[in-house]
């Protein structure tokens, strides 16, 4: 027995020595190490011609020229194009990858069509008198805009419902002084570019309770005590001595005097973070109104359309009347809180939602329909609040449609029983033939005046993602221009007030947002909130911890992130649906330990 | 062997509005994955990061400043170049761009541990990009594995891209327009720029002999080639030793 | 103490074997290429030259091998009266199903290689590093290390022979080797990405 | 059958008792091997290390464990080329423990980088002007010789001794063991010398970077001073160790005596030079690169006191302790002293790893913190268990002590003397 | 690692440390080489057992390794430096050439009910030779030796025919846990074997039957004092092995001494007893 495994032994020793003398084990090492250096799962890039093509992102109304670097056609990275005269080649983080978002792992993908359109003629078809039929259009003022209006007045009791809009634009350009209450010019609040170039003309004195983006690149940022800005306003208006104003604003009266000096300077302008807030109405006093503030102009339309339902705010439609809310959320914009939205509702209401997202009106509406989403579909995108000569540019689709989506213009068209148009090209039609303007052609790389180019070729240019911008046309002054005096604060006991330092309008972003969100402390996510070291240690919160963001009409599960740039009292938070449901109108919050 | 380009930066920080843009068109350009849930600022991959400095004062008082930090591109004594066992970090002669190997990356993290800028990042998680989203990489740059370094090259891909369309024109010269990395490219208010630092007449090598140009622990010796420049004291003062008073600074 | 012996040199002879012989035949698998090409014919009765069908962009870079379209030029209908042509026009040419050609030169994915630069700025013939393929009647089959994916042609020929070196591959050592001799510059970023 | 694998006269406990001793350790061993596991399976991901923290648990304790082996090079230099003969009492526990330091920490180093596959292209692709292609080199080199200084010691095993090739091998190879020590003692000069210099030139760390001699920073010498010093106080720990658990006398108190004198003299000259050494530091190195020495130990709860606790309470005063021969005598003293240089040492190695990670090098850079996660402690528990149990089966099987058995005869001899004597 | 792989460099950094590497390499690979060697050597000349004595030699306590001078009282301190083999040692031979081994009277020695015969050569492990009149040499225990293995459990002879080297192992006797190889006391063939019943084991064609063949063996006056102290040591062994020292009075050693102590370890006493490692 001994000597079989003696000799077993030597037999396997033999092999392994007489092994080593081969080259398969020294190939076999090099071979893993190769294998290690093609790591398995690791996708490989699809190789091809490189092409550049051109688009407008739809994901926020700046509506940004976009060029896309495609390989074999598939938009690879995205950068904007200088020679755009509004977006001078700038884009946001969320435009530079916007080509990911059709392959968002939390996109919605399918719905209940055929479920959904059947309760909705059937809700139609049995409502109440003074029942409605309603389209809430997230993002008004575009083309499909007026195919909804259309179709609303085309439905008996249809109403055509919009987020508070500011109806008017601001020119920039025009302006020596920017006195801004927390309007978040750095950070989406219009077009970044335009912002950038006029930046070197305006003096900016922001005023805000925390040091967001754009008070980090003001000339002069007063930290203000939060819920005090109408106070400040009153004192800029003259109703309030500046020593009462820098008593309840916090804000030094050396500092206020200062910016009453630059206001009254000339050629000052007053823009708020909400633009129908009544600290606008300050513009009058400066003269910026029909200098800076002007009256926004719209491309022109088919004389057909002018039969379209009217813009109604949500809070002027009746209540508990609605029977057929339909929710076109296919782009982001202003989200209403739903429980503005709630009362408006008929016991029995059927709510669709057109969206891509599950962290909008999705919560609350009990068919959620698959949009398509940028870029996948040709779309306009509505003015943005600092173009002031009219515009018109398509966002032209780079991939095909990555999952089947509803088309939420088709859809209330067919419910209006309107027949099947193509508003975009009939726009561009309408525009052609009023031959006003200059049409930029990204591929060529030139402008050419409106009246020089056929109608197809205007159209085509279009649809490949040029632009029309209108002649500059004279400013004048917004009409119909009311500003709601300031209401009293609601009072709530909650210690924090909730600041919203990182505006967002909600719906996907691109997945490499963590790079900033959660790979580095650049932005505050959506789930995160930011507290003073004071505030944090009087919860017994550290850095880092899970924590409840409790107000008077709900709770939200947070991270907390300490931040000692952030005011005692105050708690940040970033924008959205969520946030706006949760605090949306009072900002007053708790924050607990979970 | 000296460099035939010396390629470098100039950031004003005074420009830098903090928005990110140039960290999602370098994730963009370079096959940057997105990283787990269970990442965080210290695990996640960001070949560029802007950090939030701050005067160490107090709020009112307290002021901010977005600074974005990539590879340095040190051109003295890189400090990662020769700790690195296996050569899997080196200088390129003819641009001067520190260059990071995946491939031959054992994963020993040594190369982290020498930067004093933390501009190096290792993949501590498999890469993974959502279903679909696999089809918006960049051919011209590698995909890298878990378990390796990985670091900003002023997007060499472009650099090899342009030298093609050189070649492709029969020059060995490229048109220094068809070289600017992403996040330069990206930065909408134009507080990034590149350039040939060795040329006099780019815009970069003049903004480095600028009064107010600095860079980041010059007194290392490592002779970054990233300039930064500011109108303002405080924060040309980030480029000296930390301050123990900062401590309770988290976000960052 | 014989039979230990024995053993030993029985072991010893096996792993021989093992490594010598049988272990370069189960090391690569071989794949066949979808259609069988003749480059020959194409060379001499298209009269074709490399760069006709292995093209270049506008940009520069090399579109490798040519697409369906580009064959569908001349054989929308069948040219000759070869089964493997007719067996390419039912499968590929009318059902306009791209062919997926199983490229015997292709570089691993971090590996930059500039055709271009080779081709045009550095006078290097096609045949320097891809052999005399314009002239082969048939493709071969293609030969896959599976555990390393490379294929035999970049690895180089001997497997089997005690060789420090590999010769006629494509792998780096190959190419660094080349640029030495030209007293080019090279360093990693050159010809990786 | 286990019984004829012991050798000849040595008591050993009873194959249950052993297996129960045993399978704790293995049970730990498993654990840490699923640890281990998972970081290989998911990558290190499952560790707390992170971009800032680059090195963690691991690497510090490499650094601790590497150091405390170097009795194994250090014993054999003095027993075999400067004829300390008394040492080889202890020579083939100090190979054995050099084996298990260096095997674990390098099976840690395989679990640590993220491409373990690659690990061969240091020597095929290797970069020389980096300390850790040497620490690589040197420690692979050296994990080699101290296997081939380990295999005289299995060979002499009782059962594999029945092998007549084994048996002569084994003699043949142990006339030839002082090639071994004097290329082990280049070796271990090296590299614990390069895991020193590691630290040193770190130009990016002004708390790590040190000034030098020609390309070693002085680190380097500081390395090898202090893992010399502490390799003796570590053989005479775990002998100590052993000595209480076996309930067994292993070697004659000379042998101690003569441990803790080499251990105190190394570390008094250790200490001495450390102490320049950071006053160099101080006053110059880390001012010279902008950096203010004061603002290292300002960051909570690294603080001045370290630098005391590294190079007075855990230096000076064991370097006295052991080098005074009254104190040395008492084995409380003996053991406290040797086992506060074994802690010192580490201290040291956390203070390289950990410190100089943790302190921020940007002024806008936050001090950051680490725990690792229970995959690193597992992982690291089971190359503490392996060494357990490799030691443990080295102590049963094969003839770690050979003065043992004599110990015991003599131990007998005096046990009949004093019976003798109480009888009359 | 070698010129021509990427990355190499003829510069003073590479050629240095690579030198180094190479150097190492070459150092320990020469070693072990050179071991195998010298191995391979050793085996050939037929020297496994002078090694496997000689280590077993070198794994006895001090004690045990005292010249037999030392047991005479010629010497007060003195080891072994030939492991017990006097045919090599200057010393030795200069002494009996100064103080012949002196006879003692009567033909046995009577050491503590003990008898052993001064017809014959004793081996310091406990075998005895005696020179028979046709040239051969037979091989036994002593009478220690055989109380100390008692009745054996098995007994492993080698054949006839097969070599046998004085200090190597002459045969193997189990008896409990003890397996013991008992020393040859000369170097010779075997040509018979036999048993424990006929009172010796081998009968041993010696090589030489010169002056010098005996020499390293045991005789006259030496025994006493010599097998006085193995009763010590036994003493001192069967303590160690945790028996009660009953042999303490110089009472006589039982005939089966192995069954006298069942609780002590027997391997380890015969170990110490036959000097074994």
């Amino acid at each position: 027995m001994t000597t079989t495994r003696r000799n077993l032994l030597k037999f396997v020793g033999g092999g392994a020595a007489g092994a080593l003398l081969t080259p398969a084990p020294w190939r076999l090492i090099t071979d893993s190490a190769l294998w290690s250096e093609n790591w398995p799962g690791i996708p490989r890039p699809a190789h091809g011609g490189i092409t550049a093509r051109f688009t407008h992102c739809t994901l926020c109304p700046a509506g940004c020229a976009v060029r896309a670097r495609c390989v074999a056609g598939q938009p690879v990275s995205l950068t904007g194009v200088k020679p755009h005269a509004v977006s001078h080649g700038a884009l946001c983080p969320w435009g530079i990858a916007g080509h990911h978002l059709p392959y968002h792992p939390a996109r919605v993908r399918q719905g209940p069509v055929k479920e959904a359109t059947a309760a909705v003629a059937q809700a139609i078809a049995q409502r109440g008198t003074g029942e409605h039929v309603a389209v809430l259009d997230l993002r008004p003022g575009r083309t499909v805009s007026w195919t909804h209006r259309r179709a609303m007045a085309a439905i008996n009791g249809g109403l055509y419902l919009t987020p508070r809009q500011p109806g008017y634009s601001i020119d920039l350009a025009a302006a020596k002084t920017v006195i801004s209450f927390g309007a978040p010019l750095f950070d989406g609040w219009g077009t970044p570019g335009n912002v950038i170039a006029a930046r070197s003309i305006f003096r900016l004195i922001q005023i805000e309770p925390v040091e967001t983006r754009t008070a980090a690149m003001a000339d002069l940022w007063l930290p203000i005590q939060p819920g005090s800005e109408f106070m400040l306003a009153a004192a800029l208006a003259g109703n309030m001595t500046l020593a009462e104003a820098a008593l309840i604003t916090g804000v030094g009266e050396q500092a206020l005097a200062a910016v009453q000096e630059a206001a009254e300077s000339g050629q000052a302008v007053v823009l708020a973070a909400d633009p129908a807030s009544p600290l606008m109405s300050l513009n009058e006093k400066y003269g910026a109104l029909g200098r800076t503030v002007v009256a926004r102009s719209d491309a022109p339309m088919p004389e057909a359309w002018k039969q379209a339902a009217p813009e109604m705010s949500m809070a002027a439609a009746p209540d508990g009347a609605i029977r057929v809310l339909l929710i076109d959320e296919s782009l982001p914009g202003g989200y209403i809180p739903w429980r503005r939205i709630a009362p408006k509702l008929a016991p029995d209401a059927v709510v669709v939602v057109f969206t891509s997202s599950n962290d909008g009106y999705a919560r609350h509406a009990q068919f959620v329909l698959p949009a398509a989403v940028y870029p996948e579909t040709a779309e306009d995108i509505g003015p943005a609040i600092d173009t002031v000569a009219a515009v018109f540019r398509i966002a032209a689709p780079l991939i095909a449609p990555v999952v089947p989506a509803v088309d939420p213009a088709r859809f209330v068209e067919r419910l209006a029983g309107l027949p099947a148009s193509e508003p975009l090209r009939e726009r561009a039609g309408a525009i052609h033939k009023a031959g006003r303007g200059t049409l930029l052609d990204y591929t060529a790389a030139k402008s050419t005046p409106v009246k020089d180019v056929t109608a197809d070729n205007f159209w085509k240019t279009l649809s490949q993602g040029g632009c029309w911008m209108d002649d500059s046309a004279k400013r004048t002054a917004p009409e119909n221009l009311v500003f709601p005096a300031a209401g009293e604060p609601p009072r709530d006991e909650r210690p924090l007030t909730v600041v919203v330092a990182e505006p967002r309008r909600g719906g996907l972003e691109s997945p490499l947002m963590s790079k900033l969100e959660r790979e580095s402390n650049l932005r505050l996510a959506a789930n995160r909130v930011a507290l003073s070291p004071d505030g944090a240690r009087a919860s017994g919160i550290e850095n880092g911890d899970r924590a409840v963001l409790e107000t008077a009409f709900g709770r939200l599960n947070v991270v907390v992130a300490i931040d000692p740039s952030v005011p005692a009292g105050v708690v940040e938070v970033a924008g959205g649906p969520r946030m706006a449901d949760l605090c949306g109108g009072n900002g007053r919050a708790r924050v607990v330990r979970a | 062997m000296t460099p035939r380009k010396r390629y470098g930066m100039s950031i004003d920080i005074d420009k830098c509005n903090g928005c990110g843009a140039c960290m999602m068109a370098c994730a963009v350009e370079n096959n940057v994955p997105p990283v787990p849930e269970a990442a965080n600022d210290r695990k996640g991959i960001t070949w560029i990061r802007v950090y939030r400095v701050d005067n160490h004062r107090a709020y009112p008082e307290r002021r901010t400043a977005y600074v974005p930090v990539l590879c340095q591109q040190c051109g003295h004594d890189t400090p990662c170049v020769h700790v690195c066992p296996q050569q899997a970090v080196d200088v390129d002669p003819e641009t001067g761009i520190v260059g990071q190997m995946p491939e031959r990356c054992l994963g020993c993290r040594y190369c982290m541990v020498a930067c004093p800028y933390h501009a190096r990042y290792f993949n501590w998680w498999d890469p993974a990009w959502p279903a679909g989203m696999e089809k918006t990489l960049n051919p011209n740059v590698a995909p890298r594995m878990r378990g390796v370094v990985e670091k900003c090259n002023f997007c060499h891909g472009r650099w090899h891209a342009a030298q093609q369309k050189a070649a492709a024109a029969g020059k060995r010269e490229i048109d220094a327009a068809d070289y600017v990395p992403a996040c330069v490219e990206a930065c909408p208010t134009g507080a990034l720029r590149f350039g040939d630092l060795d040329d006099p007449s780019t815009e970069v090598a003049h903004d480095a002999a600028r009064p107010e140009s600095f860079r980041l622990l010059e007194k290392i010796g490592t002779e970054p080639k990233i300039h930064y420049r500011s109108q303002r004291d405080w924060v040309r003062d980030i480029a000296n030793a930390p301050h123990p008073d900062g401590k309770d600074q988290h976000r960052g | 103490m014989t039979g230990g012996k024995i053993a030993f040199a029985s072991g010893m002879l096996l792993a021989l074997a093992g490594g010598w012989l049988a272990f370069p035949r189960v090391l690569y698998r071989t794949h066949p290429q979808p259609v069988d090409f003749s480059h020959k014919i194409h060379a001499e009765k298209a009269g074709a030259k490399c760069e006709d069908c292995h093209a270049f962009r506008d940009d520069g870079t090399y579109a490798g091998i040519p697409t369906l379209d580009k064959c569908s030029g001349c054989h929308a209908a069948a040219m000759g009266t070869t089964a493997e042509e007719k067996n390419f026009i039912d499968r590929y040419v009318t059902p306009n199903r791209e062919p997926q050609w199983l490229s015997y030169a292709r570089q691993p994915e971090n590996v930059y290689f500039s055709h271009i630069a080779h081709v045009k700025l550095g006078k290097v013939k096609c045949e320097q590093c891809h052999g005399n393929e314009g002239g082969a009647a048939t493709l071969r089959p293609f030969a896959q290390d599976p555990i390393s994916g490379y294929s035999r042609d970049i690895w180089g020929r001997p497997v089997n022979r005690i060789a420090l070196r590999t010769e006629g591959g494509m792998k780096m050592d190959d190419c660094v080797d080349c640029h030495r001799r030209q007293g080019l510059e090279y360093s990693c970023l050159g010809c990786h990405k | 059958m286990d019984r004829e694998f012991i050798a000849r006269g040595l008591q050993r406990s009873s194959p249950g008792r052993f297996l129960l001793w045993i399978l704790p350790w293995a049970a730990l061993l498993a654990f840490g091997l699923y640890c281990a596991g998972l970081c290989l399976a998911k990558g290190l991901n499952q560790t707390n290390m992170d971009n800032r923290f680059a090195f963690g648990l691991w690497i510090f304790l490499d650094l601790t464990v590497i150091a405390l082996g170097a009795g194994a090079f250090l014993t054999g230099f003095l027993l075999y080329i400067l004829k300390l003969d008394e040492l080889r009492a202890v020579i083939n526990s100090a190979v054995v423990i050099g084996v298990v330091c260096y095997s674990g920490a390098v099976s840690a180093l395989m679990v640590d980088v993220g491409q373990p596959l690659r690990s061969w292209f240091t020597f095929w692709y290797p970069n020389v002007h980096s300390m850790l292609t040497e620490v690589t080199f040197c420690i692979s080199c050296y994990l080699t010789v101290l296997l081939i200084e380990y295999l005289p010691i299995v060979l002499r095993n009782r059962k594999l001794r029945d092998v007549p090739s084994f048996l002569v091998f084994e003699h043949k190879l142990h006339n030839l063991v002082y090639v071994l020590a004097g290329v082990g003692t280049f070796l271990s000069f090296f590299h614990q010398g390069s895991l020193g210099g590691l630290y040193g030139v770190l130009r990016g760390r002004p708390f790590a970077f040190r000034e030098g001699f020609a390309v070693w920073p002085s680190t380097f010498f500081l390395f090898i001073l202090s893992a010399a010093a502490v390799g003796p106080s570590f053989i005479l720990l775990t002998t100590k160790l052993v000595e209480t658990l076996s309930r067994k006398r292993l070697v004659r108190p000379t042998v101690y005596s003569l441990l803790a004198r080499v251990s105190g003299l190394l570390l008094a000259v250790y200490v001495l030079a450390k102490a320049v050494d950071t006053l160099v530091w101080i006053n110059r190195t880390s001012p010279g690169h902008g950096f203010l020495a004061s603002q290292y130990y300002s960051w909570k709860p690294f603080g001045t006191w370290i630098l005391f606790a590294e190079i007075v309470v855990f230096g000076m005063l064991p370097a006295l302790v052991m080098l005074t021969p009254r104190l040395r005598a008492h084995n409380g003293w003996l053991v406290g002293a040797a086992a506060m240089a074994c802690g010192g040492v580490a201290l040291n190695r956390f203070v390289m790893t950990v410190q100089t990670l943790a302190l921020p090098t940007l002024s806008f850079d936050s001090f950051v913190s680490y725990y690792p996660s229970w995959q690193e402690v597992g992982t690291f528990l089971a190359v503490v268990a392996y060494g357990v149990l490799l030691y443990s089966f080295s102590f049963r099987y094969f003839n770690l002590f050979p003065e043992e058995r004599e110990l015991r005869l003599e131990a007998a001899v005096h046990e009949e003397e004093s019976a003798l004597a109480g009888r009359y | 690692m070698l010129p021509w792989i990427y990355g190499f460099d003829w510069n003073t950094g590479h050629i240095v440390f690579l030198g180094a590497f190479y150097a190492v390499l070459a150092a320990i690979a020469a070693t072990l080489t050179a071991a195998a060697i010298r191995s391979l050597r050793a085996i050939r000349a037929g020297q496994t057992d002078a090694i496997r004595w000689h280590g077993d030699f070198e794994s006895l306590p001090e004690r045990d390794q005292v010249c037999r001078h030392v047991l005479t009282g010629e010497f007060r301190e003195r080891q072994c430096p030939h492991a017990f083999d006097c045919r090599e040692c200057e010393t030795h031979a200069k002494l009996i050439e100064r103080h012949p081994l002196a006879p003692v009277a009567g033909h046995e020695e009577d050491v503590s009910g003990m008898a052993f015969p001064l017809d014959r050569f004793y081996h310091r492990g406990h075998t005895w030779a005696r020179l028979e009149t046709d040239g051969t040499v037979l091989v036994g225990l002593d009478e220690l030796g055989a109380r100390l293995l008692g009745v054996p459990d098995a007994l492993t002879l080698p054949q006839p025919g097969e070599r046998t080297h004085a200090n190597g192992a002459a045969f193997h006797i189990r008896r409990r846990n003890a397996d013991v190889r008992v020393v040859s006391p000369v170097d010779g063939t075997v040509i018979e074997t036999g048993s424990a019943g006929r009172g010796w084991y081998l009968r041993v064609k010696p090589d030489s039957t010169g002056a010098n063949a005996f020499r390293h063996l045991l005789r006259g006056s030496e025994i006493r004092p010599w097998i006085e102290r193995e009763i010590e040591r036994l003493q001192l062994a069967l303590t160690a092995e945790g028996t009660a020292p009953a042999l303490a009075d110089g009472g006589v050693p039982v005939s089966d001494i192995a069954a006298a102590y069942p609780a002590a370890d027997w391997d380890a006493v015969c170990g110490e007893m036959f000097l074994e490692g």
